[in-house]
């Protein structure tokens, strides 16, 4: 038929797709998910750093890290925004993440336990992040793209932060020394597996990774992006002084790829199941938040409403 | 420059309350009835925080102590700070934070466009690039205050609650202490009480659009000019300060 | 003494639990449906704070630092704690806090009897001393239990629910971390897990009487014993420490 | 009348009178007023102090201070139950607490701003508290007598404690010290105003003191008790190493008393009225915790219910 074949034209050509354009309803309906996956990470990835709002040890540090969450939100609106697009609105969509029906990236789900953990978000996670994410500045749906080229901008100034933050505890006392290394060895792992489950062998999960690369949703493979992840990282850490806890990780010149060791599968599918340390205290403060705010919202509606029949009586 | 201890104590006041209420705005975040208010009060408590950053430095260079703005916000016990109760109060609903930032917001309109003129001028330096963020504030709250007090039942009801419980902060920011009184001699600042009209009847405006009444207050918080604070302020210093009182000497 | 780290990572663990329950269970006073309450949640908040006292600083002993009991509470950071998530929880309401409790005072009942026999005799002497007292506690919280779970259709309902909110913290209570492995392994100590039925069972006894439901829960916190704490830890110890931290070296 | 000179009889012999005898309607309205208030005062005075259980900056100071106010709530229960002899039940007292029918001692709507405010608080308010109640030990009232005697033992400890925590901030750091003046500042004054209203003179207003003094409830004028509490303290503060902040205190050879300045007899009555720093705060907090606490106390009172009515099944 004529819309399949647009569309595929459209996709064989690497142009990019729009929302007047017609597309098949899997391709629709996968991005609704992705999309929406994403948006809701970026405003639960709020949470572990919002905590430490109040209680940012200098007051340069209180004002970075309000401007960072203050960021994240900003991810969430565009990314909803960009699923808006696709004919599912914002509100139907949180709905859906407060049931607990779509998920939130799972790294979200370890708790920031001290100061440091900041500057790992920043560093690891918003690391990992990125490397996900500067492939999908060249998706093949437009809305998603053009959003993504804005976040991936701030979420590298975020990354330099947070290298920042653990660079300056790496040259403090030894108690932030310490408190440095402790971070780097709680989220390493967790940020590895934030590229999801390995391409290939027991661990893997036959997810939507084939029909997302013929579609150009998706450019690279999990494993490759968690080797480029590796490779990008090793440097960084030896620069800031940080052992990375892996005895295995190496550089292997044949390969020209450091080696790593094996990934707690078991763990990552533990955590994305709900038993982690912070998912049901994550969805718990969204509920709490959005519950609270109804009455808010409501009225604003409300108000409208009454100014929009106010405005047809004085102009009829 | 030499000490001007009692220009000090004053400048102290304004970052003060700058500070606390921006620690307490940022508690918002991730607790926001929507996103855009997630940012909103965000970008409220970062133009506060801003505001105390430049004036603490100054409040050091004044008294001569030469301390920096994490002496003060960091390690500073609580019979030292001078805000007014209406900033330390614990959050609220959304309601009683849109009535608080609507006085405190109108008021500071008030303060900046007075000190453009202070003899003082890293206070007027201040209140130049100040006056443009706090005219956003108090836009935006009296937006809130509309749409809450002329929205349902409900927030008619609440929006109107959330006005009565900020009531009995409301003289003490109007209150000349003597810190004012000279500043205001000295030309570098101005009386507090000068500006209690204005500021109400800017006040009473939003409140009649929202059709919401303006009462008078029960009783009157005193004292946070001289270091005497209510209940909250306790837990939001150990809150605020825990960490960097546990790595004495640290930088970050 | 000569410093035995893996007696003394135990014996911690034990004091930590009792400090930070002590210190949520103080915040009752002035906050409880009656004033017996306010007494008995006092009397035993003073129960557990002197269970910790007795064993700080033998902790300081035994890992050879002679760190004092204020060295212990006062100037920990959060990632050297290694009490339960349970008792680092922040306080609900009653119902919550009986179930926790219950839960909580029969497992020490349970752990003290057992460590009656403990060839450590600083233990074993706080153990007897301790017995006593959460025998008091067990009984006083399963008789709010039972009248909970069978007063009014209210009652019932959220004494439920304070039962179910604390399940996920239990399976940590009774995991067998390296510490108590091998402080059972010296004599020293139990297992954690060796306590499990018993508990459970007289828990279970309670809750039939009260006819509530015992279930499963949906997931489980993990890592205190390791001072991986939840987000409750951090607040908790800001208030708890800041003023000791704000005057390093002073003595109170 | 009979009633009437049996009563007459009993307090003209300095005898006490039991809930069982006869007495008059005034007497009785007086000492539920006086035995109310007097409970009141000891549960809103476990909040200034209440507030500092979970911040006491050693654990030592953290068990007394708990277990002080243990004491306090255990002497409200003590004088609820003497009020109860004269037929009104805790739970009316409570609510006309509540609704502000009833009022609670003035002092206890100053905040605690500091450790050093646990301090003055012992030795100041509990040592003007004492001063006022040893005499209440011979009051003409039986239960209230006997009450009285249990609290005032305490009460004596209590200030032993707050002299000591004084003691030792006087002896610690300089920050201590200035600590501990302050708060000696900031309770001197609240502390005399204790005493109530001056016997003569402008400031005084016309009270219940001639007949309570008649009926052997009251024993001594507020002044002369007044007098006697400064007699006491001036030492102990010398002792302390702290100034009292009154310029024209000093000793009086002729009267054979200090000598002292005015009291602000304005901000009493002003604080009184309800426009003190923590009027509304203790009263809120009060109401607070008995609206959350009636479902528990519902729920005692059907189980107990409950059972009773299981216990006369079982014995028919």
């Amino acid at each position: 038929e004529q819309v399949g074949s647009d569309f595929d034209a459209l996709i064989a050509a690497d142009q990019r797709i729009e929302p007047r354009d017609a597309m098949p309803d899997e391709y629709r309906q996968t991005l609704i998910r992705q999309i929406a996956q994403h948006a809701h990470s970026e405003i639960i990835g709020m949470q572990p750093e919002g905590n430490w709002i109040t209680r940012a040890p200098s007051l340069r540090r209180k004002a970075i890290l309000i401007a960072k969450v203050q960021d994240e939100a900003g991810h969430g609106l565009y990314l909803y925004s960009a699923a808006e697009t696709l004919g599912v609105d914002r509100a139907e969509l949180l709905d859906r993440l407060h049931e607990g029906k779509q998920k939130y990236s799972s790294i979200f789900n370890y708790p920031t336990l001290t100061w440091a953990d900041c500057g790992a978000i920043g560093w690891l996670v918003d690391g990992a992040a990125i490397m996900n994410q500067v492939p999908l500045c060249r998706c093949s749906y437009g809305p998603y793209a053009r959003a993504m080229i804005r976040v991936c901008k701030e979420e590298s100034f975020h990354q330099r932060q947070g290298f920042e933050i653990l660079w300056n505890l790496m040259r403090g006392t030894e108690a932030q020394q310490a408190m440095a290394q402790d971070a780097a060895d709680r989220w390493w792992w967790p940020a590895l597996m934030m590229f999801g489950p390995p391409d290939s062998g027991e661990a893997a999960k036959g997810g939507h990774t084939a029909q997302s690369m013929a579609w150009g949703i998706k450019r690279f493979s999990n494993d490759d992006l968690r080797q480029k992840f590796v490779d990008m990282m090793v440097p960084q850490a030896e620069k800031l002084g940080i052992v990375l806890p892996d005895p295995q990780l190496r550089w292997n010149a044949e390969r020209g790829h450091y080696d790593f060791g094996p990934i707690d599968w078991d763990e990552f599918w533990r955590v994305l199941r709900g038993d982690g340390a912070c998912n049901a205290e994550r969805i718990t403060q969204r509920r709490r938040a959005h519950e609270e705010g109804a009455w808010v919202r409501e009225a604003a509606n409300a108000h409208a409403a009454k100014q929009a029949a106010k405005q047809k009586e004085s102009a009829a | 420059m030499a000490a001007h201890p009692s220009s000090a104590a004053y400048v102290l006041g304004l970052a003060d309350d700058a500070m606390v209420y921006a620690q307490r705005l940022g508690e918002w975040m991730t607790n926001a009835p929507q996103l855009e208010e997630d940012m909103a009060l965000g970008n409220i408590a970062l133009d506060l925080l801003g505001q105390a950053r430049a004036l603490y430095p100054h409040v050091g260079s004044l008294d001569g102590t030469g301390r920096s703005e994490d002496d003060f916000a960091m390690l500073r016990d609580e019979r030292d700070w001078r805000n007014v109760h209406l900033v330390e109060q614990e959050r609220g609903d959304f309601g009683q934070e849109m009535a608080r930032l609507l006085w405190f917001s109108t008021y500071q309109r008030e303060l900046y466009a007075a000190l453009l003129g202070s003899s003082d001028p890293v206070l007027s330096g201040v209140a130049g690039k100040a006056l443009k963020e706090v005219r956003y504030h108090g836009d935006h709250a009296a937006l809130w205050v509309v749409r809450l007090g002329d929205g349902t039942e409900e927030s008619h009801r609440r929006m109107q609650a959330g006005l009565d419980g900020v009531l009995p902060y409301l003289p003490e920011l109007f209150f000349d202490d003597d810190a004012s009184v000279a500043a205001a001699a000295a030309g570098i600042g101005v009386r507090p009480s000068s500006l209690h009209e204005t500021v109400t009847s800017q006040v009473a405006a939003v409140c009649e659009e929202a059709t919401l009444d303006l009462l008078a207050p029960s009783w009157r918080a005193r004292g946070g000019r001289a270091g005497i604070h209510s209940k909250p302020m306790g837990y939001l210093l150990a809150e605020m300060q825990h960490i960097a009182r546990s790595h004495p000497g640290a930088t970050w």
